[in-house]
């Protein structure tokens, strides 16, 4: 049962997700790299692509900050700032094994609800430099969000209401014996799709992504485009960690301990969404918010409807 | 002691950031300095107990607030505010009226004699609501959904200028839809 | 040593580049590709993210002015090489290397730069302004004009029947995965391109013929070129068009996969060394479905239209939309892995160079230049990359005369 | 903390946002004025909600409507807008009445 977490998780929780971020931006990179340049010829010839994200991110520190003319440099930076922020934020509900940082009776609403903030800090990056390309990348995101915000909505109530429950503990406490991925296949993909849409990542980094320069990225430089960047690694790490207690059944599992059944889980999440991206373009929202109103909506409706047939039954 | 001082710095951030709303030259600042004001309201109600409202409202603002976004610098002269410019009628007029009008409510706040408190909140509130719109709340409920939808309906049709005829033809017999954009579902 | 300079100097061994490409120097801008990437080092799409400006070709002096304004827009430590000829390139970029090096550890005290230019530069100031516009009626006492030093947009009817702003905003010639040396100036609402004014950089007369036309040209001129090399720079050509598109389009796997590809057939490669791995990945293509969804109906040019234009060669042959001509590349890509080898020499009649005939009129690339307009206009920004990435002009093409016999054409 | 100080609260955002209904010209301007009415009834509600009638879930309903309010009032706004604009390219309040004449 959920139990408070001790006070030193709030500090170990950004550290633990921002090692994750990296360990799975390293990946990428991997697997990036042998794609460009063919397989890796050796171990330490991997290692050192495996690197290449903290390069990146010492290259970016060192860089030194820039500025557009008439920028709005206020909600620029804030816009910024906001995307990590919120992925910690969101991140505080995100249970380790059977512990959360913190654990609130509405936990799922409030995990929507950081991502949420998301929406603005991606429109409001785009706004800042007053640049034409990054305005696009910002509003890209805008109709990005209108296309899988309400999907995923209904993928994780149809969670809360496996569990007939908010808090995330519950849910998780509602898994012990069968896994919710089970029962609730189309929701659980639904949310992957949107877990990566969320972070503008990979098939869904159409607000970043190069035909625009960068998009809402276009103007960032140094420490700005390393917390913006970084940010959006931090996003993907705890939406796909999410998946895991709403879907996958938390820290429950045989042998191992609650928090490395989470660990391995969390880790299979992200390798699959990592190389999916392999086989996948970009999707762009004119096609794909068709497909996300058209046929995702009533798919999650449906499925939240045999869910709740069930629970009544029960 | 705490909830004290996130009482009060809420309530004066929520209040500034009201006041700026209508100060910003730049359309985005205000919509984000409403934003601001209404995740402060959002974090009083989270005080008061209301924890799944307060979550809700935060959600709810922040999407809204994003999109008031769009059309802001879509239809606003000036969204960026580079050039100083008012856009208001009738400032003293509205400033004595509202002056009178927070003057009545305080009064009235201050002076009205308020019942104690009867009863206890319960443990789970929102289970509270729950069961309360989907019992003798049912008719609130049934409406909002049904305001919703007209709603929905409604503004599609205030907003687009294409009809289904314009879509499919004049006798709807067209299999893809005539659309500036192809859509996704391949139809 | 101590440890702040030494993080500055290792942050800057692997220096973010910006390849910046003028007309006439693809050679050197596959040769620059490469090199970059065998180094690992990483290639950026913007300015702001840059640390190493690498143009391509040797800059006239009116490319002077939006070169300058890109490295003005780099954040420092920045430098600008230029690699005029081929093979200096490993040195140019080693010098460049050590000389960020030095820049990054001998920082001073931050100061901040301002720049007044977005992500793609163009020779002249663009109205990226997203401002005011024009005047709504009375009683609201503001002047138009400039803002900052930049125009302010003004409004215009649009796609959807709303009069919404106005932007100018230049594309090119500094884009990523772009056609060297095009100049598109968009005119934008939202992000819909309501006009395009099709431009190009100034193309100077060159000795050198235009790359990927080399063999047929030569052959034209009289020299003795054999089969397989037209058939490799064809191959070459292709995959190189392929690899844009599919960049633009955001799948970078397999982007990356076909600029390999191509790399490899263009420095000897034999048929039985890359033939699986080019069939694989002609095979991962064709099978997407989500990229025949993403961008089938873009771009739809049907060969009669094509035809009209006076477009030849692939953007004719696969008379359909983006996808269309991409699988089209691809599969003259696959049907030229048997000829790679062909030692036979290339007949002096044969002018079907990769993207269309050479002895038209006028040359391919100026028909494809000629339909980006009526086929721009009314899609969205991210479409038209796609398209103008789909028909892939070389601007190259356009400084040729007329090859001999075009005459009787 | 006390009911007082909450819905001195709510009176204060209610009359800026009157304020701001009252004088701005343009309508998406006004709807946050609107927005801002709303902020305060909300918070009124759910102090009245927590000082006087915990145990009765009316307050709350009270505060469900009034966020419903403010999407169906945005909304509503947008489109009218849109509408206007499309029509006439007017977005103000004084615009839109000079069209009566």
């Amino acid at each position: 049962m959920p139990d408070a977490a001790p006070l030193w998780a709030t500090v170990v929780l950004p550290v633990a997700l921002a090692v994750a971020a990296v360990v799975a931006a390293g990946f990428d990179a991997m697997l990036s790299g042998s794609a460009e340049r063919g397989p890796a010829g050796s171990v330490r010839e991997a290692g050192l692509r495996a690197l290449a994200p903290l390069r990146e991110a010492l290259r970016l520190l060192v860089q030194r900050p820039r500025r557009t003319t008439a920028a709005d440099r206020l909600l620029g930076r804030l816009g910024v700032v906001l995307v990590p922020v919120a992925a910690v934020l969101a991140g505080a509900v995100l249970p380790w094994g059977f512990r959360a940082v913190s654990d609130p009776s509405v936990g799922i609403v409030w995990f929507n609800a950081m991502e949420a903030l998301a929406w603005a800090a991606v429109w409001l990056a785009g706004w800042g430099p007053n640049s034409a390309l990054s305005l696009v990348g910002g509003y890209r995101f805008l109709a990005q969000g209108l296309a899988y915000e309400l999907p995923h909505m209904f993928a994780i109530t149809t969670a809360a209401l496996g569990a007939e429950s908010l808090r995330v503990g519950d849910v998780v406490a509602a898994q012990d014996g069968l896994w919710f991925v089970v029962w609730m296949p189309a929701a659980f993909v639904v949310y992957l799709l949107s877990a990566l849409a969320m972070s503008f990542w990979g098939p869904f980094e159409h607000p970043v992504s190069r035909d625009a320069a960068g998009g809402a990225a276009a103007e960032l430089a140094g420490v700005d485009r390393l917390v913006f960047l970084g940010g959006r690694w931090l996003l993907l790490v705890v939406t796909a960690g999410f998946s895991v207690p709403l879907f996958l059944g938390g820290g429950h599992g045989p042998l191992l301990p609650g928090w490395a059944w989470t660990l391995v889980k969390t880790v299979a999440v992200l390798a699959l969404l990592v190389a999916g991206r392999r086989a996948l373009p970009v999707l762009r929202m004119e096609r794909y918010m068709e497909v996300a109103w058209m046929v995702l909506v009533p798919l999650t409706l449906l499925q939240a409807l045999f869910v709740a047939v069930v629970v009544l039954n029960r | 002691m705490p909830d004290e001082v996130i009482f009060w710095v809420l309530a004066l951030v929520a209040v500034a950031a009201g006041v700026m709303v209508f100060r910003f030259d730049s359309m985005a600042r205000a919509t984000y300095a409403l934003l601001t004001s209404l995740l402060c309201v959002g974090g009083e109600v989270l005080l008061l107990g209301l924890d799944y409202l307060g979550v809700v409202i935060v959600l709810m603002m922040t999407i809204e607030m994003a999109i008031m976004a769009v059309f802001m610098v879509m239809y606003m002269m000036n969204p960026a505010g580079l050039m100083p410019m008012t856009m208001v009628h009738n400032k003293k007029g509205a400033a004595a009226i509202c002056a009178a009008v927070f003057a009545v409510l305080a009064a009235g706040v201050l002076l009205a004699p308020w019942p104690s408190r009867r009863g206890r909140p319960s443990a789970d509130p929102t289970m509270d609501l729950g069961l309360s719109l989907m019992g003798p709340q049912m008719l609130t409920m049934m409406a909002l959904g049904l305001a919703l939808f007209a709603t929905i309906v409604a503004t599609v049709v205030l907003a687009t200028r294409r009809g289904r005829y314009d879509r499919f033809g004049d006798d709807l017999k067209a299999r893809t839809p005539d659309d500036a954009v192809r859509g996704g579902t391949g139809r | 040593m101590d440890l702040r300079g030494a993080l500055r100097r290792t942050a800057m061994t692997r220096p973010a580049v910006l390849a910046v490409t003028l007309p006439g120097a693809t050679e050197l801008r596959l040769e620059a590709e490469a090199e970059v990437r065998r180094r690992g080092w990483p290639v950026v799409d913007a300015p702001a993210a840059a640390d190493l400006l690498v143009v391509c070709g040797d800059p006239a002096s009116d490319d002077t002015p939006w070169l300058d304004g890109i490295e003005r827009s780099m954040p420092e430590p920045a430098l600008r090489i230029v690699a005029g000829e081929s093979g200096q390139l490993a040195d140019a970029l080693d010098t460049a290397r050590r000389d960020l090096i030095d820049k990054a550890a001998t920082r001073r005290a931050a100061e901040v730069a301002e720049v007044a230019h977005v992500a793609d530069v163009s020779d002249e100031p663009g109205g990226h302004e997203h401002g005011d516009h024009e005047g709504h009626g009375d009683g609201h006492d503001h002047t138009m004009g400039e803002v900052a030093g930049l125009p302010m947009a003004e409004r215009g009817d649009d796609r959807d029947e709303l009069r919404l702003d106005r932007l100018h905003v230049p594309i090119g010639p500094a884009s990523s995965d772009w056609p060297a040396g095009l100049v598109l100036r968009l005119t934008l609402q939202g992000d819909v391109v309501q006009g395009v004014e099709v431009d190009h950089l100034p193309l100077p007369p060159s000795p050198r013929l235009p790359f990927w036309d080399e063999p047929w040209l030569r052959a034209a001129h009289g020299d003795e070129v054999s089969r397989g090399s037209a058939v490799r720079r064809r191959c070459a050509a292709h995959l190189d068009s392929a690899g844009r598109l599919l960049a633009v389009v955001g799948w970078d796997d397999v982007a990356a996969r076909c600029r390999r590809l191509r790399d490899e057939v263009l420095s000897g490669a034999s048929r039985e060394s890359i033939g699986g791995d080019l069939r694989r990945t002609v095979r991962r293509v064709e099978r997407s479905r989500p990229l025949r969804w993403s961008i089938a109906g873009l771009g739809e040019l049907p060969a009669d239209r094509a035809r009209a234009a006076g477009v030849s060669g692939p953007a004719l042959a696969a008379d359909g939309d983006a996808h269309d001509r991409l699988l089209k590349w691809l599969h003259e890509v696959e049907r030229g892995l048997e000829g790679l080898d062909d030692a036979r020499p290339l007949a002096p009649d044969d002018r079907t160079g990769p993207r269309g005939r050479l002895d038209g009129p006028q040359p391919p690339s100026r028909a494809l230049l000629d339909i980006l307009p009526e086929l721009l206009t009314g899609a969205e920004f991210a479409c038209a990359r796609i398209i103008v990435a789909s028909l892939d002009p070389d601007l190259d093409e356009l400084a040729l005369a007329p090859v001999s016999g075009a005459a009787h054409a | 903390m006390s009911l007082e100080l909450f819905l001195l609260l709510a009176a204060a955002l209610f009359s800026i946002g009157l304020f701001g209904a009252l004088t701005q010209q343009s309508i998406v301007m006004l709807m946050m004025g609107l927005e801002l009415m709303l902020g305060g009834v909300i918070v009124g509600a759910a102090a009245v909600w927590h000082y006087i009638a915990p145990a009765a879930a009316d307050g709350q309903v009270l505060v469900v409507l009034a966020v419903t309010v403010m999407a169906v009032e945005m909304v509503v706004g947008f489109a009218v807008v849109t509408a206007l604009f499309r029509s006439r390219e007017v977005d103000m309040t004084d615009m839109a009445a000079e069209l009566k004449e």
